[in-house]
């Protein structure tokens, strides 16, 4: 975008609202590019003057946020968790400027500033609960990023949970990416679909991808062998096409309309401190909705209202113990 | 003849040298000049406003006190690891590892700065910072040490196997970090050791500002180094060992020694400078820091012709850059990957000076760079 | 001699050809009849390959015309050479050793069948030629295993495969024993017969004036004049080639031998294959004389020189260097036994080229006082050391500051000599001291190798030049095949005996 | 044939199936086991032996290419940037689109080649830093242009990540192939891999072009008297070499998955520099090493599959980052030349000057 204008976002009447990425990038079609497009949303429902930083290196955390706050951005959104401590820091320095920082759980309540933080346990016992319905062969997998990632390690042992929980004797693979550096770990398509064929070929009839572009990976290896697969974070019928055919579910973490609702809670004066949790749940079947049965989506829609209300737990650890 | 010699020696010499300096500056700087005409080029065919961007980089890396301080942060572990290059090259080794050294000497010097406070031991900053900043050194000494050995010894290539020393480093760091040594503050769900003691750290210079005695200290090293290879007789073994290792031999040398004795001064260099990101920056190590920085290095020792000198300014240039990045893209909104477009081409005209001079029509004729010699075997 | 008459087939005319600094060929006029042998006689660098490499096509002459048959040709690589009828044999051959005979030989003409190599083809090709030209070889023979004598026969073979008649042989006796350059001539001989010409580039004046029928003398990058052996003896061609009268006899008083240096027994090498090259040999050189090592090229001496400086492992038996046990130690510790050594390739063992001068008149003691103290260098003293040195061995540079890369080759001898020299040795080592010098440095150097043996040092002179050899020692090994065949005092020895015995025949 | 550094490379393979097979056979039958394992190996050896012969050719030419990491991220991003280009621009099908966009992907390994070319015959700039120059370039190029077209709202695509073509088929989808269990795995370039080992060999060992090759990586001066051209020739062989890693690059993108990830070749190019060398610069030796690395990679999986079988006396094989240390060290130690010496063309990675 031309800068040719540039918003002076100290007038009480300029909304600006600039996103910081930590070591990824804004076009990495998954986690940051998602947040980013809650932002755009933002940008052409309330009019909001936005604006990106992408870090390269951890030590500009403070710096780039600063960048943002010292230009008297009225919302600051800082994407992942590792720029969590530096959020807090800066939230504390700059009063005046609301803080959205994404995937980092607050241990206090600071009022300007607001952790989006998301259920991933439920999201991933719920799929996990329709694989151990749907398998035939008894066997399902997950192919995830790192488990050093929160969010991952939920999703995983949610899955591990909800499958169990259908079926003790279930056979279930869960295969986190930790074997390369950790900003590999979410952009190793190839390894994502290396493994799921690998499991596949041991029986294995439904995978779950979960891990950006490593786990995009695992669905298209599962189109290729034509048996089920569930993806992650959004509604991957609509972001993986190729996987339309077999793709049962998604395990959904919905970060752009809780990136949105959060600006706009901002802009009306109505920015919460503290944890807000964001929405979770699976996604429809689609094109395979006349091959769930019945009672299948019975039980899922019961096991769904039981996590809301509380009296389902899955009992997933939030970090890797 | 020998005469009119003695008597012209003195004066000469140093409109020489300052002459000989110039015209080894020269190229690097006709190169970083036609990368940045390039690059400007490039940003605009991608429909950006070069002028803009410049001014940005300019303003984000010089534009006020902490913009130079910050570029001096940038500065610091550039001008360590690009040492550990120059290092390396003055003794006829190409050393890729700067990366795998500089991430295992940040974890030994974290493990040391966090980990003795907590088996009891408590000591005073003056020895505990020194102790710190050691650990790093000599971590750094012997992941490069062993890839040096493997060249004297069998003459296993150094270049393949600092490049696998640098994925073994990582594979390594993410076990332990995510592992063995995980800050197990119940908040922390990142990928980090727990702080240093506050006692293991190195202090900044100013209150307000990030510029830290780290800088400093790569300061004098850079003059050490310069020492080192120009002044002693070890320096004149490396550079021995580096020109011409049959001559080496027959002089005497013990080139296996030299070859590894290098090396391991280049990794303590580049372990070095992930000890001083721990004490004086970071106070802890995290996974994902300090991706890039081999090459980079690489880009900055041959920018500054394997002198410390040079690395010194090639360091700043290239942390003004990487520094200045943020307000370019604030300003602009072009993708920072433009810098490491901009250090390539950077790289590409300084090796390939012929480029360069065929550009500007320069004459001076350098001494090419020659550095491999196959793969050995 | 019908020679005379036969018609010219290639002339070149008013070649010109300047190098940085250098003018290598200076309005060079030479002409070649068909079936006749022409020698290129003349010193070092006098431009006698730069010739050959032009009418190659390896050079591109900066003027002159070159015709073949008559017809004006323009040679832009050594394929339009090839095309017209020209072959050469380089000094240093021109052989891939990991490749076959037969894939030598075609390489550049291959012949093949439905695009795949037809090694066979080839194959009966070379047998065919062999035959008629009676050039022994085996075309599926690895080229590294073979000796050189036959490697060169691959050469003039591979000359042959590609239809030459013309063919340029450049110092093709220099690496032979007498024996393979015997054979070599009867090649020659058999060559003419079949009406190939033949230019010989040598430095031997004996063999010049058996086998050519014409001789060019060029001196630096001119033709001094064209004769023939009837008209000429070696005095005369000498005399031609230097511009002046030559004495190569070095003034010498009668040694004084006293206490050995140097002993060495039972004394085994191996070159880098594993081969076992010297064998078993002994020998001793006492203070205040010159031991000279006669033999021809790859009999061992290279090694010998080596494993003795310490720059090759010793595969058996002892070495007192000084009276101090001296068997296999690394070069620092013979240098500080008292060893000088000027190594056969200067630029790769001798020098450091691109340092100084001064850097390299210190290259073995530069870690002694007063060059360093406590590991710090001490520029003053490296200073007065190299301006010391460079008057007193009148090297000629500008300043010690130039890099030795820039000196002449007899100037960066002079410097290595110059340093080894001025350390307080007791044995010198000199490995082909006068390679590639001028006639002046060869004088110099050798003045300074006598005045070092009557300062009372033992001399170990290894050269392959027999009158080098014959002129400085006082006495004379001679090496074959890696083993001492004969050892005799200087004053008995003479060309014909040492030449038989470095050709293998037994002493006595 | 060199049949010991065969026999050690056939049993490096086996020792690594063998251990998950040991470990494994308590839950999946064997042979569901190994033609698991062998369907892996062989898809993560696909690249690693078109970049080892990548390197054979620019080296066997006497040209040393440490770029082809850098030629490999170039050509899996233009490729694939080709292949959507054709498929949502010009509105080819799909399977054109995928096929020119391995042809783009050649294209651009042919001009990095030819980069390296100018770098390393005509500039004389040592080989090794040429190389890095490729590499480092190729990381800034490909983020460059990823952003630029892909993400920014001005750009061809009009900032919609443009669905790719998806991915070349696999012989599964011709019919009677489909039920061979490893064969109907295999996709157009994972053949065309094994096929080019072969005319390689071929091509390296009994034609003239091969002669000549060779020829000049050992003995250039030699070549240059008996009339061959040699920058010319090993001009032609570095833009071989590009080509070769231009078509591995197409595999990332174009076969194995259709997307584009920044630093997606992670280290292949440099772990096929090490097959290379490991296969003494032959393409059937380049090839076999590739498979051990594929295993080796295969283990690494497997192993993580059946983490709660492995006993405790081997626990170490428990940390996926121990296992994957596997290739690296492998690499070293065959460096070392335990594994029996390789020889190096003699004139690798001098330049030639007349
Ligand atoms: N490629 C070159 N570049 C620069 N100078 C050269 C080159 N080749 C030869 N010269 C110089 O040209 C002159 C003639 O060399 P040339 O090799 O023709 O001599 P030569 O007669 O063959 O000597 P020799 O008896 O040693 O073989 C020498 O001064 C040499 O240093
Ligand atoms: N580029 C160069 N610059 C300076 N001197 C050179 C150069 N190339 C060769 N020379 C010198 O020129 C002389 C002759 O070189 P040349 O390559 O002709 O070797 P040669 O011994 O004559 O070999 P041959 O007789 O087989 O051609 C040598 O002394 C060499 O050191
Ligand atoms: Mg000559
Ligand atoms: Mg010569």
């Amino acid at each position: 975008t031309p800068t040719d204008s540039k918003p002076d976002c100290s007038k009480p009447e300029v909304f600006c609202v600039g996103l910081v990425t930590d070591v990824g990038k804004i076009d990495d079609k998954s986690f940051n590019q998602s947040t980013w497009e809650g932002v755009k949303q933002a940008e052409k429902d309330l009019g909001a003057k936005v604006q990106y930083i992408e870090t390269t290196d951890s030590k500009d955390y403070a710096k780039n946020i600063a960048t943002f706050a010292d230009a008297k951005y009225d919302v600051v959104v800082t994407v992942g968790f590792a720029l969590g401590e530096a959020t807090v820091a800066a939230a504390k320095k700059y009063p005046d400027v609301k803080f959205i920082g994404v995937d980092q759980t607050q241990s206090e309540t600071i009022p300007n500033l607001a952790g989006l933080i998301f259920p991933e346990d439920q999201a991933g016992f719920l799929v996990g609960a329709l694989a151990a319905q749907m398998t035939k062969t008894g066997k399902v997998g997950a192919v995830l990023g790192t488990d050093a990632v929160p969010a991952v390690w939920r999703f995983g042992e949610g899955f591990r949970a909800g499958a169990m929980y259908i079926k003790p004797d279930i056979e279930i693979n869960v295969v986190y990416h930790n074997d390369v550096g950790f900003d590999k770990t979410f952009s190793d398509p190839e390894w994502g679909k290396t493994t799921a064929i690998a499991m596949i070929d041991k029986q294995v009839d439904i995978i779950f991808g979960a891990g950006g572009k490593t786990g995009n990976g695992a669905l298209l290896g599962a189109a290729e062998k034509g048996v089920y697969a569930i993806g992650v974070d959004t509604d991957q019928y609509y972001t993986v096409p190729e996987a339309q055919k077999v793709l049962l579910s998604s395990a959904m973490k919905q970060l752009t309309p809780g990136t949105f609702d959060l600006i706009k809670l901002a802009k009306e004066g109505k920015f919460p401190g503290g944890n807000f949790t964001g929405k979770c749940g699976y996604a429809p079947y689609h094109d395979l909705d006349s091959k769930v049965p019945a009672e299948v989506k019975t039980k899922m829609e019961e096991l769904q209202k039981g996590l809301i209300d509380g009296s389902l737990q899955t009992n997933v650890a939030p970090v890797k113990p | 003849m020998a005469e009119k010699e003695k008597t012209s020696s003195s004066q000469p010499r140093i409109s020489g040298w300052l002459r000989s300096g110039l015209n080894t500056m020269l190229v690097p700087a006709l190169a970083v000049l036609t990368a940045m005409i390039v690059g400007g080029i490039v940003i605009a065919l991608a429909g950006g406003n070069p002028f803009a961007a410049y001014a940005g980089l300019i303003e984000g890396s010089f534009g006020s006190l902490n913009a130079i301080s910050e570029t001096t942060v940038w500065a610091t572990p550039y001008i360590f690891a690009g040492l550990a290059v120059a290092f390396g090259f003055k003794g006829g080794l190409f050393n890729i590892g700067a990366e795998g050294q500089l991430a295992f000497g940040a974890v030994m010097a974290a493990l040391v700065g966090y980990g003795l406070p907590l088996m009891g031991v408590d000591l005073p900053a003056v020895v505990f910072v020194p102790l710190t900043v050691v650990a790093g050194i000599i971590a750094g000494g012997i992941w490069a040490a062993i890839p040096g050995w493997l060249k004297a010894k069998f003459g296993g290539h150094e270049v393949i196997n600092t490049i696998m020393m640098n994925y073994i480093a990582l594979n390594i760091t993410s076990y332990l970090l995510n592992g063995p040594m995980k800050d197990n503050n119940p908040l922390n769900v990142v990928a980090r050791t727990p702080l240093i003691a506050e006692s293991a750290r190195i202090s900044t210079v100013f209150p307000d500002y990030r510029f830290h005695w780290g800088f400093i200290l790569a300061l004098l090293v850079a003059v050490l180094i310069w020492f080192i290879l120009w002044k002693t007789t070890l320096g004149f073994e490396i550079r021995t060992v580096g020109t011409n290792p049959d001559a080496a031999r027959y002089a005497g040398v013990n080139v296996s020694n030299i070859i590894i004795i290098t090396m391991v001064i280049s990794g303590a260099l580049a372990g070095m400078a992930g000890s001083i990101e721990v004490t004086a920056l970071n106070y802890r190590h995290e996974l994902g820091f300090a991706v890039g920085y081999g090459f980079d290095a690489i880009a900055i020792a041959l920018l500054g012709k394997n002198h410390p000198a040079g690395v010194v300014l090639a360091s700043l240039l290239f942390g003004a850059m990487r520094n200045g990045a943020t307000r370019m893209q604030f300003n602009t909104q072009i993708p920072v990957d433009i810098i490491s477009i901009i250090q390539a081409l950077i790289l590409l005209f300084v090796a390939a000076d012929a480029i360069v001079r065929y550009i500007y029509h320069i004459r001076i004729q350098q001494d090419r760079l020659v550095l491999t010699r196959g793969w050995g075997g | 001699m019908y020679i005379k008459d036969a018609p010219v087939i290639l002339s070149a005319e008013a070649i010109t050809k300047q190098f940085p600094g250098v003018l290598a060929n200076d309005k060079v006029n030479f002409d070649l009849r068909k079936g006749e042998v022409h020698t290129l006689l003349g010193e070092n660098g006098a431009g006698k390959s730069t010739l050959m490499n032009v009418l190659y096509g390896l050079y591109k002459p900066d003027s002159g015309h070159i015709h073949i048959d008559g017809k004006p040709v323009t040679f832009t690589s050594p394929k339009d050479a090839i095309a017209n009828g020209i072959g050469m044999v380089h000094q240093h051959f021109m052989l891939i050793p990991v490749f076959t005979v037969a894939e030598n030989i075609m390489l550049g003409s291959e012949t093949t069948r439905n695009g795949v190599l037809d090694i066979r083809a080839v194959s009966k090709q070379v047998r065919e030629l062999s035959h008629t030209y009676g050039l022994d070889v085996d075309p599926d023979a690895l080229v590294q295993d073979l000796p050189v004598g036959i490697q060169q026969r691959v050469e003039i073979v591979k000359a042959l495969y590609r239809k030459a008649n013309i063919l340029i042989l450049d110092e093709p006796t220099a690496v032979l024993t007498p024996q393979e350059a015997d054979d070599l001539f009867q090649i020659i001989r058999r060559l003419t017969e079949q009406g190939v010409s033949i230019v010989f580039i040598s430095h031997k004046l004996k063999e010049v004036l058996a086998i050519s029928d014409r001789v060019t003398v060029m001196r630096t990058g001119k033709v001094v004049g064209t004769t023939t052996p009837q008209e000429v003896n070696e005095a005369k061609l000498a005399a031609m080639m230097v511009g002046r009268e030559v004495i190569l006899k070095v003034d010498k008083k009668p040694a004084k031998p006293g206490e050995p240096v140097l002993s060495v027994s039972d004394f085994s090498v191996m070159d880098s294959r594993g081969v076992e090259v010297v064998k078993k040999i002994s020998f001793e050189v006492r203070s205040g004389e010159v031991l000279g090592i006669a033999g021809i090229q790859g009999n061992g001496q290279t090694e010998l020189a080596e494993a003795l400086t310490g720059l090759r492992k010793v595969h058996g038996g002892r070495v007192i260097l000084n009276d101090k046990e001296s068997t296999g130690r690394p070069p620092r510790q013979l240098i500080e036994n008292g060893l000088g050594h000027v190594p056969e390739d200067r630029q790769r063992h001798g020098l450091v080229l691109p340092f100084a001068i001064a850097d390299n008149m210190m290259l073995c003691t530069y870690y002694q006082e007063p060059f360093a103290q406590k590991g710090v260098l001490q520029n003053q003293a490296i200073d007065a050391n190299s301006r010391k040195l460079i008057e007193q061995f009148d090297v000629r540079t500008p300043s010690p500051y130039v890099s030795a890369g820039k000196l002449s080759g007899g100037n960066q001898q002079k410097v290595i000599v110059a340093r080894e020299l001025s350390r307080p040795i007791r044995l010198l080592v000199a490995n082909q001291p006068t390679r590639g010098l001028d006639v002046g440095s060869i004088e110099y150097i050798h003045h300074e190798i006598i005045d070092m043996r009557d300062k009372g040092i033992g001399v170990l002179l290894i050269s392959a030049e027999l009158d080098e050899i014959m002129a400085l020692s006082d006495r004379i090994a001679v090496m074959f095949r890696g083993e001492i065949v004969a050892t005799l005092p200087a004053a008995e020895a003479n060309r014909e005996q040492l030449g038989l015995l470095m050709a293998g025949a037994t002493h006595k | 044939m060199e049949w010991k550094r065969f026999g050690f490379i056939a049993f490096i393979i086996v020792a690594l199936f063998s251990i998950v097979v040991l470990i494994g056979q308590a839950r999946d039958p064997i042979p569901t086991i190994i033609i698991s394992m062998a369907a892996t190996t062989i898809s993560v050896a696909t690249p690693l032996t078109l970049g080892a012969l990548s390197g054979v050719f620019s080296e066997r030419a006497g040209v040393v290419n440490i770029g082809i990491e850098g030629m490999m991220l170039t050509s899996a991003f233009f490729g694939w940037f080709g292949a959507i280009y054709f498929n949502t621009i010009l509105k080819f099908e799909a399977m054109p689109s995928l096929i020119l966009g391995v042809v783009i992907a050649v294209l651009a390994g042919a001009l990095m080649g030819l980069l390296h070319a100018a770098l390393s015959i005509t500039f004389k700039v040592d080989q090794v830093i040429g190389g890095t120059v490729i590499n480092i370039l190729a990381i800034g190029i490909t983020g460059f242009f990823n952003r630029q077209l892909f993400f920014e709202k001005n750009s061809i695509f009009g900032g919609n990540v443009p669905h790719a073509p998806g991915t070349l088929p696999s012989v599964g989808q011709v019919p009677f192939l489909a039920n061979v269990p490893i064969l109907s795995n295999l996709q157009p370039i994972a053949i065309l891999a094994i096929v080019l080992v072969f005319i390689s060999t071929f091509v390296l060992f009994r034609t003239r072009w091969g002669l000549r090759t060779r020829a000049v990586g050992e003995h250039p001066r030699a070549a240059d008297t008996v009339g061959i051209n040699v920058s010319f020739m090993r001009y032609v062989n570095v833009i071989i070499s590009g080509c070769l890693a231009g078509l591995a690059g197409a595999y990332f993108t174009l076969e194995s998955v259709p997307s584009f990830e920044p630093l997606m070749t992670n280290g292949r190019g440099f772990i096929s520099l090490a097959a290379m060398i490991f296969g003494n610069w032959t393409p059937l030796g380049a090839w076999a090493a590739s498979l051990v690395f594929g295993a080796a990679q295969a283990l690494q999986i497997n192993l993580q599959f059946y983490r709660e079988l492995i006993p405790p006396s081997l626990s170490l094989l428990q940390y996926p980052y121990i296992v994957g240390l596997t290739p690296y060290i492998l690499t070293m130690l065959i460096l070392t030349g335990i594994i029996g010496r390789t020889v190096s063309p003699a004139a690798d990675g001098q330049p030639y000057e007349k």
